[in-house]
């Protein structure tokens, strides 16, 4: 086989993998051929030259070698690809829920009230997103954390006091508006799995607050 | 454009094995349908429903779909689906439907037509035949789809190439707050965590300043619980705060100490 | 900016996207440098020359520009990974087929072609492969979902319309007049929802039913 395409076909394999490849695995790979990691190690560095200018460039890292953005290019991409917006999940919402209503509140407490267990995870989060705060630690076996919301919770989401939280009869209320107006939902998520239960005035958002 | 279709006109004479049985293409069923049992099931099974079994009938002697031979292909189609439940196959309402329909234009076929009416009568076997063209058309399709370039078996795409994310400001997405409220409320109702009085009680300005306060304590070890009131809060506010010390005592989180007989009386973690 | 930048920007954020890139992206991504489509096309005609022979191709398709392996490297780069394609069923193909066909399109309709039931696992795989997609739902009885194909099922065939599909064959009628009025009106469902280029004669609207 011919230098050029053997050069061509390492080039391609390297872009099709999603891990970086060493000059064995192309040695491997190459066996029926009898290529010497000399001969490859040669045409990586023919490789790397040619993508020297160019938006990608042929990197060796521990494991192997990968193609990599230009460094001067790094800012652009990451502009151009927008942060997945982080999806919090019901999970982590209710136990936030819970901290920011019953608070001052330990994770059993938390526990107690979703029926299920409340993984590090979820309280990593909130911790590392400042939303919740450790705010003291509760006489009992064991030393559980009391949790409580935070200033950050509060500028984050544009509140001066929890006392501004939304109101759930304004919500309802909103809800059933965009209902009338033959809205599909307001939030599906919302839509398929609470079911507002009126009559029950215990819940309303006057008592609440 | 970079497709080729010169492979597609082919189309007609791809044999497509009907199944393999012991390693053995099958193209066609044999003339006596003389075969294992389980190896006929293979192939019964290879069939797409009532359509495509009559299309391999048709197709496989070789006759014209338009000059539909009903009585013929009737009579074969009726043999298959009777092997069919003799081996106790499970089948489909379909085919039966279809044994049915054959025998009704059958039937009709066999009524003595007036000349003159036939030619505005519909040919009984006219809306089969449609039938059968429309799903060949659509069967020849879909293996022509089968034959088109198609991502990770006939080409690749290279990996996404790693960059270096370069940071940015806002890190965290804010929450939605009323979705929020709703699963708060929602999750309240599920547990019956709270009796209606409770709800009343649980004003949320006191479960913020029961958090303020643990805060200062914190800080200091002790403090004047004359500190805690607010005058600036109003009458509220100051309700709130003395709420919110009382909670905290029954939760056994502080507790309140009077150094001295007329001192004023200090708050401190428990 | 010059141009040799941004053609080395352009290269490098199709590179990092999983997924293809229009011109317009690229336009609105620098909006404040006021590029024209026009000289990004010409940018990414010139990427496209010089990886002309190189592993990797800059290909257009439906959902905009990316790379791709070098048609004469796919086998060695399908060797190298000796994962097996995924295999789809008859049954799924065919749907497929009338899904392209003949949409927007429901699971009933199908079925009366197909002559037998459409699985509820055949949709579903599709709708994960993101081949097909709700379009719609039907004002009747159920509300049937209607389906019809995405860029996505073009992307991964290569494709850049539906244009471009092989044609339907012809169906010979020899039935008396009002069978034929029956076809006028299937084929004219047809065209109302499909919208073929009309410049290429041999993907014209007629020859594809």
């Amino acid at each position: 086989m011919e230098n050029i395409k053997i050069k061509k076909i390492i080039e391609s394999l390297i872009f099709s993998s999603s891990f970086p490849i060493t000059i064995n695995e192309i040695k491997n790979f190459f066996s029926d051929f009898s290529i010497t990691s000399k001969l490859i190690e040669e045409l990586i560095v023919e490789i790397q030259h040619t993508y020297i200018d160019s938006g990608v460039n042929l990197k060796k890292v521990s494991s192997g070698y990968r193609f990599q953005i230009a460094e001067d290019c790094n800012l652009w991409v990451s502009k151009f690809h927008p942060e997945k917006p982080q999806k919090y999940s019901r999970a982590l919402m209710e136990t936030l829920a819970l901290i920011i209503y019953k608070q001052p509140i330990t994770r059993t407490e938390i526990e107690a009230v979703r029926g299920v267990s409340v993984t590090s995870n979820i309280i990593k989060t909130l911790l590392e997103v400042e939303w919740i705060k450790i705010i003291g630690y509760k006489e009992a076996p064991g030393k559980p954390a009391i949790f409580g919301t935070t200033k950050e919770f509060l500028d984050s989401h544009n509140l001066v006091s929890l006392n501004q939280m939304p109101k759930l009869d304004d919500i309802i209320i909103k809800m059933a508006e965009n209902e009338k107006k033959d809205f599909k939902s307001l939030d599906g998520a919302l839509n398929e799995n609470i079911s507002f239960n009126n009559e029950n005035d215990d819940y309303s958002g006057e008592n609440i607050h | 454009m970079d497709i080729k279709f010169e492979n597609l006109k082919n189309i007609e004479n791809i044999n497509v094995p009907l199944a393999y049985i012991k390693g053995e293409p099958y193209l066609t069923i044999p003339k006596d349908l003389y075969l294992p049992p389980d190896a006929l099931k293979i192939i019964l099974d290879s069939f797409e429903g009532p359509l495509d079994l009559l299309l391999y009938l048709i197709k496989s002697q070789n006759l014209d779909i338009l000059e539909l031979p009903i009585s013929k292909i009737t009579e074969q189609y009726v043999k298959y689906i009777n092997l069919m439940q003799d081996l106790k196959l499970d089948l489909a309402a379909e085919y039966m439907l279809m044994a049915a329909t054959l025998a009704e234009i059958k039937s009709k076929l066999l009524l003595p037509v007036i000349a003159e009416s036939f030619a505005e009568e519909e040919d009984p076997r006219a809306a089969l035949v449609t039938r059968l063209q429309e799903y060949e058309r659509y069967k020849k399709a879909s293996l022509k789809i089968e034959l088109l370039s198609r991502v990770d078996r006939d080409f690749f795409l290279p990996s996404k190439v790693y960059y270096e994310m370069i940071q940015k400001e806002e890190k965290y997405k804010t929450l939605d707050l009323e979705k929020l409220v709703v699963i708060f409320h929602k999750l309240i109702q599920q547990a019956e965590f709270l009796t209606p009085h409770d709800v009343k009680k649980d004003v949320l300005s006191v479960r913020e300043k029961m958090t303020l306060i643990l805060n200062q304590l914190k800080k200091s070890e002790f403090i004047d619980f004359r500190t805690l009131l607010y005058a600036k809060e109003g009458k509220s506010g100051l309700i709130v705060s003395f709420l919110a010390i009382l909670e905290l005592i029954k939760l056994a989180l502080i507790e309140c100490v009077q150094p001295n007989y007329n001192s004023s009386i200090f708050i401190k973690l428990k």
